[in-house]
């Protein structure tokens, strides 16, 4: 069948819905809306919102998949009295967080204090209309959009230190500077786990990525890069065993000590759309992203949103191993920390450079045939 | 170890002490305070009750009663020590330089039954709230009912 | 604010039929300007007439009852133990009783709960704090005490240094007895409260 | 940068304040700030009956109410010279040995959460419900119990109560396995806690550190068995010892020490099951101890006249060396009461174990330490 794709559907909508209004409106006005620049913004539009729309429910229901996947680790139940098995409970949390009072600690400053929330949520979601998830759904083919996707991925946790930096607490304070000391010693491992991936694959374009792993995923040639991506990603969604900037235990909430109401929703809905998209990062990089092997049986692969569907499954499955992790592992400490990444990861990533450059030379070798094309 | 031999070890170098049984310990040794340090050390280093147990003080109106528990690890059993201080002058010498772990018992016996420690490296209340003035382990100090206090709270 | 008074007047003379129009190249007043002085009595007035038909009309059908569903289904009690009652609220959130059904997740700083459980002795010289800490928490916000002690001084009413009583220091929504009170009698002051805050009129 | 770890701080897990001065991460200084719960119980205790006082004991110590009743009535009988039938020093010995096992599972959940373990705490407070089950079965009660009373205990064991005992014995010596498979497989575990929040025998015996902290240096030293009381004479079990005087050594020791609990245990439920007799001693007044007698108030009318005594008794609580003196001056309201507690102890030497390690430790190592603040500041 036809691929759909997203924009597509939002086009036609539009055009259609412009097309009726036409016919009805009378003449001055029915020229006006056949114009193509209209029916351009507006499917844009439409198709921004419907994203939006989509990836911020879907990081709710991600919340309440931790939540539960949490509860039955621990031997209870999770949230269950709200909604169907708790499903509106994250709802009702956001709408109570809506309604309290918002407020700035005397000390704060206000800018810092009431921008960095929000520019954190805006740089987490931003990463949404870059990552595609299906053939056709992603916002545009670029060609380089996972240089972008990490440069983007990566800047936000600045506004973590300005949020931490302008609460004027010292908790927040010593999380800050966690945060900021464990988001650059894991920033270097991560990209040159990408590189693996770029070797291998030959593109920046995430699409091709993915297409390339049409035949083999790559977590197989490139399991010390996935090895090594995981762990950054562990780091940089700030989840156990690397909670360290909001370890409760020393460090009340962390970070976020200070922040309440909104501004605390917006923390926390920005955390776990970025844990969501560390999980599409890995998805697709080095689990096929929305390819399935060859030998699932077609009535898996070929009804409509089959793509979408298989990739969102691929993407609770990673989050649900990190779900585990979290719910059977001690928290590290600092300097431990540091030293794994540093001492650790980056000789790790980079022997896993040279294993993809072995790969790619072996691909050449006329024993094995010529594998699938090697990029551009 | 019973009374009788702590007496015994004790006769030469303290002839001012008394030592009497007390069940299910090695003896109660009376002593005036002002050789606390001395025979402390002694009971330390020669007897070998090398662990302070708890430093406790009673008020008996006209006079204040120090009692200090030591552990023997040798010979496995608790030796009571008391001394008597007057209330009207309630100060006598801090045990700290001999037993470190007496440092926050005596800052409790200071605040609850006001009692001054001399060469105390640190005598601020421990528990009660702080500027508070009374000393609630006095048998001077009566309990109320709390209808009978004013209820006031500091302006925050 | 002189020229905020000054100006309705010239926009009232620019609109009036009677008098001669400005002249177009050198206008009285800037077209922007007029535009910013008709928002600014534009944007209060319609405010208010969309905060009556609010509060009117969807606020009590529509907006309470959301707002009320959402705060009573999502009760963020403070991380705080104080006594013999904190080790029962800790049961209350283990595997058997799982506050946490109710939307109850207890959270460490205050600025992110609405729900002070007072669970324990409070003395004298932890009360000014404890006010503190009621203080830092953003409205709404709810206080429970549970047990006898945060009631009123339980077996401590008479010692010298214990607050006979929690509602001296902070307002009581819900008293929970027992010494200590079950999880389960913690469950149900939470429902209680979650009666009380659909019952809310405010 | 003084920071201030309390009084409402997760690590606390109570109510105390652990002033720290700090320098990037390293801990520099520490003073911790108790009294925050001090309730005055030596005082009111003046003011009240000996039975009158368990329920002030039981909240003393709110994880080991059992082992404090048991401190408390023990100086009380030596003080007024009451002896003891022999089933009721054995049902006290288990109870105690059950409150040990509540105790250190409730450590458990508390310290393993510290280091960033979220699903053992669950696990700790799912298996402690389980012996709080059993108290509540004989004595009514989850955390304040008020069963022992001054020349036996309240009340019987009811039928049955001794296989349920061992069932739920069965199935907690099961449960240990998998929390050391949690622990100690884990190296993040031994990277964090290894040879952290040292304190040495000689520095433990200096400051007057007792209990698992103690034994964590090496010295085998409990008062159960140097010092038996009650019935710990007559059962057979092994002073939990571990080297390293650091957090893995604590948590060894006290794990150590629930397995041994429970052969305790075994063997006073074997004991209980084949042995008979009265709970309560004969020559204890009827309003004093007797079953179900109304306390108290009777007790002011009488007004009997004690003999005048002084009585001191030593424990092995959960967290260490618990100490109580009584002096009784002839009234029926004890003259001074003076309790010691361990944990006392314990956070006054903080300054020792915990200056020099960072900031992320400090949990940990005060998790091991197993506060207690109701017992600190009494």
């Amino acid at each position: 069948m036809a691929p759909l794709s997203l924009y597509g559907v939002s086009n036609s909508l539009v055009s259609t819905l412009l097309l009726h209004l036409a016919a009805v409106l009378p003449a001055p006005l029915s020229t006006l809306l056949s114009n193509g620049d209209l029916i351009l913004l507006l499917s844009v539009l439409v198709f921004c919102g419907t994203l939006l729309g989509a990836s911020l429910l879907n990081t709710i229901l991600l919340i309440w998949f931790e939540r539960k996947m949490l509860g039955r680790f621990m031997d209870r139940r999770g949230a269950m009295h709200v909604g169907y098995a708790g499903l509106l409970q994250n709802f009702a949390d956001g709408l109570k967080l809506f309604r309290k009072h918002t407020f700035r600690p005397q000390d704060a400053d206000p800018l810092g204090f009431f921008s960095a929330p929000t520019a954190y949520m805006v740089a987490s979601i931003v990463m949404f209309g870059i990552l595609p998830v299906s053939t056709g759904w992603s916002a545009g083919t670029l060609p380089l959009s996972l240089l972008l996707a990490l440069v983007v991925f990566s800047f936000a946790p600045l506004f973590i230190f300005l949020g931490a930096w302008s609460s004027a607490n010292k908790y927040s304070l010593i999380g800050g500077m966690r945060s900021a000391a464990q988001m650059i010693a894991y920033e270097v491992p991560i990209l040159l786990a990408v590189v693996a991936v770029v070797l291998l694959s030959g593109s920046f374009d995430l699409t091709t990525i993915v297409n390339e792993q049409r035949n083999y995923w790559f977590w197989g040639p490139l399991f010390l890069a996935l090895i090594v991506f995981v762990a950054g990603m562990l780091a940089e969604m700030e989840r156990i065993p690397f909670d360290l900037p909001e370890a409760e235990a020393e460090l009340v909430e962390g970070w976020n000590t200070e922040f309440g109401g909104m501004l605390f929703a917006f923390f926390m809905l920005a955390d776990y759309a970025r844990a969501l998209v560390g999980s599409y990062l890995i998805v697709l990089l080095f689990l096929g992203g929305w390819t399935l092997p060859s030998w699932v049986p077609a009535p898996l692969t070929n009804f409509p949103l089959a793509g979408i569907f298989w990739f969102q499954v691929k993407t609770y499955l990673v989050f649900g191993v990190f779900i585990w992790i979290r719910a059977s592992l001690p928290r590290v400490r600092t300097d431990q920390l540091l030293r794994v990444g540093w001492m650790r990861m980056i000789p790790l990533s980079l022997l896993s450079i040279v294993l993809a450059a072995l790969v790619v030379l072996a691909k050449c070798l006329p024993v094995f045939g010529c594998l699938p094309s090697m990029g551009s | 170890m019973e009374a009788e031999e702590v007496g015994a070890r004790l006769r030469e170098r303290f002839p001012d002490v008394v030592v009497e049984p007390f069940p299910g310990t090695a003896g109660r040794i009376r002593f005036p305070a002002a050789r606390l340090i001395e025979l402390l050390t002694e009971v330390r280093d020669g007897l070998g009750f090398d662990h302070l147990g708890q430093v406790g003080a009673i008020d008996w109106v006209e006079e204040r009663e120090l009692f200090y528990t030591v552990w023997s690890d040798r010979a496995k059993q608790y030796l009571f020590l008391s001394t008597r201080i007057p209330a009207g002058e309630p100060h006598l010498e801090s045990l700290t330089p001999v037993f470190p772990s007496a440092n926050w018992h005596e800052r409790e016996a200071c605040e609850l039954v006001g009692i001054t420690f001399d060469h105390h490296p640190d005598l601020r209340p421990l528990l009660t709230p702080t500027g508070y003035q009374f000393h609630p382990l006095l048998r001077s100090f009566r309990l109320h009912e709390p209808e009978e206090l004013e209820v006031k709270v500091r302006d925050v | 604010m002189g020229s905020v008074s000054a100006a309705p007047t010239a926009l009232r003379a620019a609109t009036n039929a009677e008098m001669p129009l400005p002249m177009i190249t050198e206008p009285a007043v800037s077209f922007v300007e007029i535009e910013t002085l008709r928002a600014r009595e534009f944007v209060p007035a319609a405010k208010e007439a969309l905060g009556s038909m609010l509060s009117e009309q969807a606020q009590g059908k529509l907006i309470r009852p959301m707002f009320n569903w959402a705060g009573r289904n999502s009760l963020f009690p403070l991380h705080w133990g104080l006594a013999c009652c904190a080790i029962e609220f800790a049961a209350a959130f283990g595997a058997r009783w799982d506050a946490e059904r109710f939307g109850v997740v207890p959270r460490s700083s205050p600025r992110q709960c609405d729900l002070l459980i007072v669970n324990g002795t409070v003395t004298w010289k932890v009360a000014h704090k404890l006010i503190a800490l009621y203080e830092q928490m953003p409205e709404p916000k709810w206080v429970i005490a549970m047990g006898n002690c945060a009631t009123g001084g339980g077996p401590f009413r008479t010692a010298y240094s214990v607050v006979p009583g929690v509602d001296k220091l902070v307002p009581v929504d819900v008293y929970i007895a027992g010494c200590p009170p079950r999880p389960e009698a913690l469950l149900d002051g939470i429902l209680r409260l979650e009666q009380l805050i659909k019952e809310r009129k405010e | 940068m003084w920071i201030n770890m309390g009084p409402q701080h997760p690590m606390t897990h109570g109510l105390w304040n652990l002033r720290v001065k700090i320098d990037g991460e390293l801990v520099l200084d520490v003073d911790p700030e108790m009294g925050y719960l001090h309730r005055g119980i030596e005082k009111i205790s003046e003011d009240r009956h000996y039975n009158e006082i368990i329920t002030l004991m039981d909240r003393t110590c709110y994880v080991a109410g059992m082992a404090w009743e048991h401190l408390f009535i023990q100086a009380a009988e030596h003080a007024l010279h009451i002896q003891v039938p022999e089933r009721a020093q054995w049902i006290r010995t288990m109870s105690e040995e059950f409150q040990r096992v509540a105790s250190h599972l409730m450590w458990y959940a508390a310290f393993v959460q510290d280091i960033g373990l979220m699903s053992p705490f669950l696990y700790g407070m799912r298996d402690r419900d389980l012996v709080l089950d059993l108290f509540q079965s004989y004595t009514g009660g989850r955390l304040t119990y008020e069963y022992m009373r001054v020349g036996g205990v309240r009340n019987d064991l009811p039928p049955g109560f001794t296989d349920q005992a061992r069932k739920v014995c069965d199935w907690l010596s099961d449960r240990f396995v998998e929390y050391d498979r949690l622990c100690l497989g884990s190296d993040i575990f031994h990277r964090r806690c290894d040879n952290l929040g040292v304190l040495k025998a000689s520095e433990c015996i200096r400051y007057g550190i007792t209990g698992p902290m103690l034994r964590s240096a090496g010295v085998a030293r409990d008062l159960r068995k140097d010092r038996p009381y009650a019935a710990y004479g007559q059962v057979d079990f092994e002073v939990a010892v571990a080297d390293g005087a650091d957090v893995t050594g604590r948590y060894l020791v006290r794990m150590e020490e629930l397995r041994q609990s429970l052969r305790i245990l075994r063997q006073t439920l074997d004991w209980l099951d084949r042995n008979a007799g009265p709970v309560m001693a004969e020559n204890v007044p009827r309003w004093m101890g007797a079953p179900y007698a109304p306390v108290g108030r009777e007790g002011y009318l009488l007004k009997r006249e004690y003999p005048k005594g002084v009585g001191f008794s030593a424990i092995e609580e959960p967290h260490g060396e618990a100490l109580a003196y009584v002096v009784n001056e002839g009234g029926e309201h004890p003259y001074r009461v003076k309790l010691k507690s361990p944990v006392f102890v314990n956070i006054a030497a903080a300054r020792q174990y915990l200056v020099g390690y960072r900031v992320a430790d400090i949990p940990p190592i005060m998790g091991s330490v197993d506060v207690c603040v109701g017992e600190v500041d009494r």
